[in-house]
Order: structure tokens, then C-alpha cells, then sequence
């Protein structure tokens, strides 16, 4: 079904590896050193930004990271070890909008050097083990299909047969179209595996980033007995779009952020980037023995 | 209740070379009032209606099925337990915020027996839709049916949902009660049932709106309904940025119930009347009660343990990637 | 501590009810054959009224029952058998407002021809067995002491070691004040007993009648599997007035009614007085074996 | 939080006596800013103020003690939180409604063990009191309470409840959310925890709000902290029928740590400093400490399903009444 082997892509990627190392660590924005905040407009400069973990010392805008970046933020170093990186989607749909969604995924592959929307494995943080998926909205934003709901499943499993805590990092436009009926049935697969974890009795814990909606959150990143957010994330069952269309009003401002969800109830704690793995250390101490 | 109306109003676009023979019986009719009897011919014309109608039926398009399974005079949730349930006691609110008329749900007895049903509820007028807000259930409806999941489970019954929306409601009160955490919280839950769980799309099954009740331990469809994680308007919209393009999305996402059959993401189809379920009302009440009577038969053999099995099971194997 | 015995107690309510029960199974208005409806103030009949359970006619208000009619009303004729018919109140707190606690014990007790303001036992409703527990308003206002606590308590433990379903019909003012702090505690005790109900898998169900307010709501009265309520109810945790001297504004029509509970969640099914006993049976059949 | 204030400002009546001398020292003390060393006429009079505190802290009324239990200074959750708790992380929300500032709650450790600690939040400002609603928690404050109890038990740690509130807020909102069925579903929920379970009284201990996150194997009492199914002030006033009466209402409803030590609803006081805990909240804190952790230690020997009978056999034995 599949129309490039998975030993041609690790070829590929290898060699496009060279090409886009020195471009992965930054932000998406090629040949530029300066970089205008998305929220406040201050013009910064790159390197400044990237030191301050890509928040805007202006206005505290976090800029989104890539999913290598958040493990580099959470995990101790070389402490994390991929599990399941092989999975790949495919096109059983045989479907194609604006192009075909097999070659769709081999672009994907291509732009973001990631096989998937979610990396996954083991790692520790703060010198506790822990079992992490970290979603990366660089891989076709985010978007959950079966590979994203596998790999989900497998990582609670993974949890469960080594005792870990698990921690999801979410970053998702909700599920993937392309994928039919089976990307809705991620969602139960999904929250299945967490219902078995949960009865295990490991803790799951959530960090929601910018942007997390859909299928996603009104699946594994809703389920957390503990849900971390950063500030001013978008997360929401709706997009904003589909409920002005809907209601025929303008939103409030601030809707669907991720200080509305914590007034709202949904969210335990809004941390800042800089703090965050300090809080997650915090949390994981309660549940260590 | 959706009563049988075979009349000329409401058939569908691709019905419609049936108008001639309808117009054709009326006129009939009109002369048999002057005394001419007139009931032989009739007789011969609603039998050439019904072979017409069957020849239609046998090869619709999969926005045809979509028409059908939005039809306004489709039987919903409550005309089905009107029709199949006995002795029922509407149970409502979510013991927290509210009660949402757009997901009902209550107890009763399924040839004889106790059962727990809960499901959507549309309607077949304006008003009845809009009192049901077209059958979107707000996050209240969500957790109204978990109570209800639960009052079942621990009087150990059998649940059956009934699946008939265009989704979730997307609205600022939805959000703010947290939509998105009432229906991830079902779906949770609903795999930790102890009791036999058999759900039954009887005719939209929007996205996560009909999944957030739909967790049986078998998932049985109504032959023209349809379940989706998206409508074909809205897949249109968005991936095509044409929203007429809604027929050949829908013949793309396979959304049809023998789609999903073959994709296994359903176990079962029951056979509709022909001219849809809103033709003969009682007739798909009927076919439903045969095929959940079975399949809540079949699983109440299962302890609860095996039913959580079961279900996970069912769940598990959700997805199609390669792993090389 | 008491000063009136059990045996005192039993002489006088015998020669007590040769005189009222003529009168007890009528409204509380002495020698007059019309009342006025208390909603819509159509004069009826009191035969007429009786004769509709106490139901309005014209505009569907249902009268306060006393807990023999309710009993009457929902149990087979000759089954109800009562329960810990003797356990009495007594002042040990040594407490007098306008008269001391132990007279206005007294006092009830003869006005009311009860023990207390709840009566329990085992009944059969259309021949299912069930442990019933039904209060009166008419005993210091359904107000929960010790007894009230104990004797809910005691009927659920009685459903568990007979294995029969709960029922409780509430209809109470709160938690009886000359009681203090034990009050209080009456409310942790009933609820932990129904905890305990639960787990061992047997239905509760409440009846839910005007009034039902205070601690008794906060407890027992809120922790069915299912609520039913009777049309028009007052049901809620602070009282009317309370709310009105807090929030400084009138309250809306139909504040803490049964059909504002129902709208809001808390309550399954408000049913006319005519049909309680067959909703009620409907019920108990969902669960029976 | 509430920094040991012992100036002549925040002196409650019954501590009028030490007026004078406060006022000795305040002259005193500007006598020294001109040049003049007063240290040990000071330190003399301070002396004295504690020894007539003392005398006066001997024998406190009920409604002194109120008073003490209500005192704008009072130590409240956070304050005790910050005083007791390492790494303490603030948790929020109901997952359902809202976040309710009136209830507050996180995880932390106390001597370096794990524990969730939850608790009434008052204020020390007119502008911290209306934040924080007075103490008086809402249904969302209630379910998030139960929320973050079950993350406890879960995680198999135990939890420390601090009571402080005068009551449920009796609001509109609160009704229509279900403050009775929240406050109800605590009590019942609480009866089942499986984890070490010790709830203070710190200051008000409000009736069914109070009790709504009360139900610990274990409750204790800071020295001047009440606890009542109703203020004094609401049982005058409906008893008495006049709210003057407040005082007497206190003494007869038998509120205080000591009366209910003898009631047995209490299982042990709590000595505060002499002055009452805002005179030193430290040392108040250090006090809730080491009785608190003596008693989780002491539960910790428990099993879950002993846990469960200890605090059955404590509520279920609640409650005087004559049997014959
Ligand atoms: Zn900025
Ligand atoms: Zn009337």
C-alpha cells in the first residue's frame, strides 16, 4: 500500500537530516535573524528568543515547540528513548482532496523530519522514569489518525508494563480527515487504553500546548488526572471558526485559552514554560513512591 | 411519532419519478369520490410505486443514504422506545448543571426484560427540533447519559444507545461546561461498563457527538444511516474549500453502513423497510428490537469481566498503519 | 433524661387516637368542610380533595400528606410493617428557646400522634418487598436529629441485610437545631450508611415532597440513584429567605421548585401524586431480579 | 498571609484591657526615637501584656470564642499551606463547571511525605474576603474538593482537609447547580476513601459547608475554632427569634472544641498560641503540624478497607437518643 519502503525514508531523512538540523532548533521562519511576536508584535531577535525558550520576553507568548524541542524541555538529557517510531500512516481510503493523502504524508515527512504527529517513548524527568508522548503539530497539525491513536495506546501500555507514570504532550487540530471513520475511532481507542491505565492505578498526566482541539481533546487530553497547561493555549472541542458560524456571534475574548478552561474547571495549573518541568517534577513526586 | 407518510410531500430528489404515479392515484381517487370504483387500479399503481421505489433503492449513492438518514419523518430515539420499549420512565438531568432535551435516555423492559436506553433526540417539526436543538447535546446531555450508563450498571441491565446526530453542539456554553471533557469521559467509562452495551446508529452518527454514547460492545446500523468523523459538507468544505462538493465527499470518507462494515468498525446492518425506515415506522422498530434482543442475548452470557474484554478488545484493534 | 416513659407514652396516645383519628386522615383544618386551594384559592370540598389524594383539582397543588397517608398511598394495603417504632429524642443538649426541647418533643408527639419525624419500615409496593422510610412535616417541621439520622440509617441497613431496595420519602425543614452539632452529624451518618447501600448493590430511591430543604437535602435526600419528585415541591440546600437576605434581590418564580430541579438536573422525574405508586413500580422493576 | 499582628488595632473587645498598656508602649517607643533607650520598660510592658492575655485567653465565652474562630487575622488555608507544605502545587477546577477560589486544594508534602491538602480560603482584606466569597464555597468548589480527594486515593495518599468557612454559600447559582446534591455526594464519597483521611477545624466550622470536606478519620480542633449546623447568629435568630441573642445561642448550642471533645465529635483540640493563632501563626502552624502527622501515621498502619470501617464506626455511632 504504501508507496516508499520504510529503509528509503530513513535514507531520505538522513540526508535530509544534514540539511534541516540547523534549521530544526529554530523557528520555522528561513533565513531571517529577527522574528515579529504573533501576540505583542515586538520585533526579536531569534537567538534571544530561542534562549528564552521561544517565549516572548515582551508579552510571555509561548511560541509553539517541536515535539524534540519539548523532550530536550522535559526529559534529562539522553535520558529519552523512542519507542514505536516505526509505525507509519497509510492510505486505506484511497483519498485525495487537494492531493492525494499518501502523498500528503510522505511531504509531511519530508517538511517536518518527523515519521508522525506524536513521538513517543521512555524517559526521565527529573530522574523519574516516565512514559512520554509528546504530539507535534508540525506533521500535518497535529492531525490523529491511527498511527497517533496507536501510538497513544501503545505508550499506556507501555506505562503499564513497566509501572511508569504517563505523561501526553498535546498539540493537535483534532483528527485526521484523511483518515475516515478509523480517526474517530482513535478516540476510543485511546481513552480504552487510559480507562486500563487508570484501573492500573499509574497516574496520567496532560501538558496541553497551543493548539489542542477536536478529537484530541475530547479524547486523551481531556482524561488526565492532572492537566497542565501553558498559558494562552487554544484548546477546545470546537474551533472558533465552526462555533461563529454556528451561534452567528462574535467569541469572547480569551475564549477556548487556556485561562478560560482553568475558570472553566478543565485545567489544574497553568505553568510558564520556564517552570514547567519544575511543576511536572513536583507533580511526579506526589505519585512516586 | 413519525407516522408512515407515503404521500408526494415528503419524498427525497431521487424519488422522485414516483411523482407521476402519486399524482396519478390521487387523481384516481378523486374520481373514485364521485362514486367510480376505482380500487383495482389503485391497487396496480401503489404495487408499481413499490417496485419503482425498490429498483431506486437498490443502488443508492451514498449522499442519497444521507438524505435518508436526515430525513425529518425518520424515526428517532424516542419513537423507537415509543415502538419497542414498554413500561418506559423517561429519567432526566446530569445531577450537576442540567437537562438536556437534545439526549434522552430511561429505563424500561425489552421483551419483558429490564433495559437501560439512552439516545438522541431530533424531531420531525421545527419546533421539535429546535426544543432539541436538532438533537446536539450539550456537555449535560453527555453526562446525563453517563449517570444513566451507571444507574444501569450498578442494577447490572443491559444498556442500549441510540445514535442520531449531526454532532456535538458547538457552542460558547458547550465549551465553557467542557464538551470535550464530558464526551472523553464517556468514552473512558463507557469501556469500563460491566453490563452488555450494544449501540445502534439508527441515523446520523456525527463524530465525537455519536461516539460519546456509542461504546457497545456491538455496534449495529441502520442500513441508511450514516456515521462519519466529519459531515460531507464539513469534509468538503475543508479539505475540497467547496462545501457542494459534499456528495463526492461522502462517497470518499465511507460513511455508509456497508462501509463500515467491511471496515469492521460496525458489527451488524439491520435491513430498513424499503423507502426508508420513516416509510414504515413500526416495520425498522421492529428489525431493531430482533437484532439488539440478539446481541444483548449473546453478550449476557459474558461475565462482566469478559465484557470489559470484549470491549477492549473491540476497541483495540481500531486503526489501519503500517509497522515494518 | 426523658421525662415522659415509653409506657407513659403508649396510654396516651391511645386515648389520643380515638380523638384524632377521625380528624388524621383530613387536612388540618379543624371542623370545616371547604378549604381553600393554598395555590389558586378555589374553595374545595375536603371530601372531594381526599378523595383526589389531596390534589387540587383545578390547579394540580398537592397538599402536604402525613406520612401514614403517603404510606397508604404507596404501600399494598396490609403490608407495611413499622421499624424501630421506640427510639425517642431527648434534650441532651439542655436546650430552650421559646420552650425547652424535651416539652417541645412532648408536644409534637401528641399534636402529630408521632414518634418522629420520620416513620420506617418494610412494605411491599404491587408485591415488591422494600424498606420505606417516609418523614412528616408535621413532627417539628420533618426536622433531622439524632432519630431522624438513626432511623434512616437503621432502614438502610435493614435493606442490606434483607437485601431490599431503599426508598425514602423526604419532607423536612433541616437539620433540628436543638440538637446542635449532632444534627449535623446526622447528615455524615445517613450518608455514609447509603455509601455502604450502594456498594452492596441495592437501589435507593427518594421521593422527593414539599418541603425538602437544609441538611436533609445535603444528605440523604440527594443521594438516590433516582429522584422523583412530586409537582411543585420546595426542594433546595438554603431556605428561600436566606437566599433573598444574602443576595439582597427576589428570587425568581419557581425557585427551588421540583420543575426547577428537574431543569437543572437534580431530579429524574416529577410525577402527579395519581401515578407515584406506578412510576415508583416501574422502577423498582428495572431492578428487581 | 496573616503576619502576627499584636498592635492595638486589631484587638478584639474582650482584649480592651490591654489597651493602656499598648498604648504605654507606643509612647514609649516614640520616646526612644528621640534619643532615649526605653528597651527594658518596653520589653516590661510586653511582659505584662502577656501575662494579663494569658489571664484574659483563661476563660473565653463562646462568643469570644467565635469571635477569635472569625478574626479577620486568622490564619486560613493558604496561610497554612505555605507555613506546612514543601513543593506545594496549587490544583484547580471541578473538570465541570468551574474553579471555585473559595475552595482550594493541591498536592504537596508535609515532612516530606506526599499529601493533598484541601481546604476553606478566607482572607485577611475586604478585597481578599470578596475574592474569595468569604470562605463560602459554591457546588464547584465542593466537586472539585471530591475531584482532588479521588487524586488522593488514587495516588494512594493521604489527605489533610482544613475547615474554615461559614457556611455553603446560600446563592442562586449555587442552588441552581446543586449545592445540596454536591455537598450530599462529598459525604457519601468521603465514607469510601481508601486513604488516610484528617480533617482541622482551623476557624469556622460552618455547618453542611463545613462538613462538606469534613468527614476525616480523624477531626481535630484548633483551641478557639467552632463548629456548628448553624451560626449562633441564625440559631438566635430563628430560635430566639432575635439576632441579639447571638452570645446565648453560642453557649447553648455547644460549639466550641471543648464541648465537642465531650460529645465525642471532635477527637482532640488543638492548643493555639496565647493571643489565638494570628498572634502567632507560625507556631499555630508548627502545632497543626505535628498533631496532623501523628494522626496520618497512625492511619497509615490502616488498610484501606480498615480505613473505610474506622470512619464508619466513627459516624455511624453519631447521635444521642433514648431506645426502650
Ligand atoms: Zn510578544
Ligand atoms: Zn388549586
Amino acid at each position: 500500500m504504501a508507496k516508499i519502503s520504510i529503509h528509503e525514508w530513513f535514507t531520505r531523512k538522513k540526508k535530509a537530516k544534514a540539511e534541516t538540523e540547523a534549521v530544526s532548533a529554530r523557528l520555522d521562519i528561513p533565513g531571517n535573524l529577527w522574528i515579529k511576536c504573533y501576540k505583542c508584535s515586538a520585533t526579536l531577535f531569534i537567538k534571544d528568543l530561542e534562549a528564552n525558550l521561544k517565549v516572548c520576553p515582551k508579552c510571555n507568548y509561548h511560541f509553539k515547540l517541536s515535539s524534540a524541542e519539548r523532550i530536550k524541555l522535559l526529559c534529562d538529557e539522553g535520558t529519552f528513548k523512542e519507542l514505536n517510531a516505526e509505525i507509519r500512516s497509510t492510505d486505506f481510503l484511497g483519498f485525495s482532496d487537494s492531493q492525494p493523502y499518501q502523498k500528503r504524508i510522505e511531504d509531511s515527512m519530508l517538511k517536518s523530519n518527523l515519521m508522525e504527529a506524536v513521538i513517543t517513548g521512555e524517559g526521565q524527568v527529573s530522574s523519574i522514569p516516565v512514559a512520554l508522548g509528546v504530539m507535534d503539530f508540525s506533521f500535518m497539525g497535529g492531525s490523529m489518525g491511527s498511527v497517533v491513536g496507536e501510538k497513544i495506546t501503545r505508550i499506556a501500555e507501555h506505562g503499564m508494563e513497566h509501572k511508569l507514570p504517563v505523561i501526553v504532550v498535546t498539540a493537535s487540530g483534532g483528527a485526521r480527515m484523511q483518515e475516515g471513520i478509523m480517526s474517530l475511532m482513535q478516540m476510543a481507542k485511546t481513552s480504552a487504553a487510559l480507562q486500563r491505565l487508570r484501573e492500573f492505578g499509574l497516574p496520567y498526566i496532560v501538558i496541553l500546548t497551543d493548539p489542542t482541539t477536536g478529537g484530541t481533546t475530547a479524547s486523551f487530553a481531556m482524561l488526565g488526572d492532572i492537566h497542565i497547561a501553558e498559558p494562552g493555549a487554544l484548546i477546545g472541542f470546537a474551533g472558533p471558526r465552526v462555533i461563529e458560524q454556528t451561534i452567528r456571534q462574535k467569541l469572547p475574548v480569551g475564549f477556548q485559552r487556556s485561562e478560560f478552561l482553568e475558570s472553566h474547571g478543565m485545567v489544574d495549573v497553568i505553568v510558564n514554560r520556564k517552570d514547567l518541568k519544575s511543576t511536572l517534577t513536583k507533580i511526579l513526586r506526589f505519585y512516586k513512591d | 411519532m413519525a407516522e408512515a407518510k407515503n404521500g408526494i410531500k415528503n419524498l427525497l430528489e431521487f424519488e422522485k419519478p414516483l411523482v407521476p404515479i402519486f399524482k396519478k392515484i390521487e387523481e384516481l381517487k378523486a374520481v373514485s369520490a364521485h362514486g367510480m370504483d376505482m380500487t383495482e387500479e389503485i391497487k396496480m399503481l401503489q404495487k408499481r410505486i413499490e417496485t419503482l421505489r425498490r429498483e431506486i433503492f437498490q443502488n443508492l449513492s451514498p449522499i442519497q443514504i444521507v438524505q435518508l438518514a436526515r430525513h425529518i419523518l425518520r424515526p428517532t430515539t424516542l419513537d423507537y422506545i415509543n415502538m419497542m420499549v414498554e413500561d418506559f420512565v423517561e429519567l432526566r438531568g446530569d445531577r450537576n448543571y442540567g437537562d438536556d432535551p437534545a439526549l434522552v435516555g430511561g429505563v424500561g423492559r425489552l421483551n419483558g426484560k429490564p433495559v437501560l436506553v439512552i439516545g438522541h433526540q431530533k424531531g420531525h417539526t421545527t419546533k421539535e427540533l429546535l426544543a432539541r436543538n436538532f438533537g446536539m447535546a450539550n456537555p449535560e446531555g453527555y453526562r446525563k447519559a453517563l449517570r444513566l450508563m451507571r444507574v444501569a450498571q450498578r442494577a447490572n441491565r443491559p444498556i442500549i444507545s441510540l445514535v442520531d446526530t449531526p454532532g456535538a453542539y458547538p457552542g460558547i456554553g458547550a465549551e465553557e461546561r467542557g464538551q470535550s471533557e464530558a464526551i472523553a469521559k464517556n468514552l473512558r467509562e463507557m469501556a469500563a461498563l460491566t453490563v452488555p452495551f450494544v449501540t445502534v446508529i439508527t441515523g446520523e452518527g456525527g463524530s465525537g457527538g455519536a461516539l460519546g454514547i456509542g461504546m457497545g460492545n456491538r455496534v449495529l446500523m441502520l442500513q441508511y444511516s450514516i456515521y462519519s468523523v466529519i459531515s460531507p459538507e464539513g469534509c468538503a468544505s475543508i479539505l475540497f474549500r467547496d462545501a457542494t462538493r459534499a456528495p463526492e465527499a461522502a462517497t470518499a470518507s465511507k460513511i455508509t453502513a456497508k462501509d463500515l462494515l467491511e471496515f469492521d468498525v460496525i458489527d451488524e446492518i439491520i435491513k430498513e423497510p424499503v423507502g426508508g425506515a420513516h416509510n414504515d415506522p413500526s416495520a425498522s422498530a421492529q428489525n431493531i428490537q430482533v437484532s439488539v434482543t440478539k446481541h444483548i442475548e449473546e453478550l449476557s452470557k459474558l461475565s462482566p469481566r469478559e465484557l470489559i474484554a470484549d470491549r477492549y478488545r473491540k476497541y483495540r484493534k481500531m486503526g489501519i498503519f503500517i509497522e515494518s
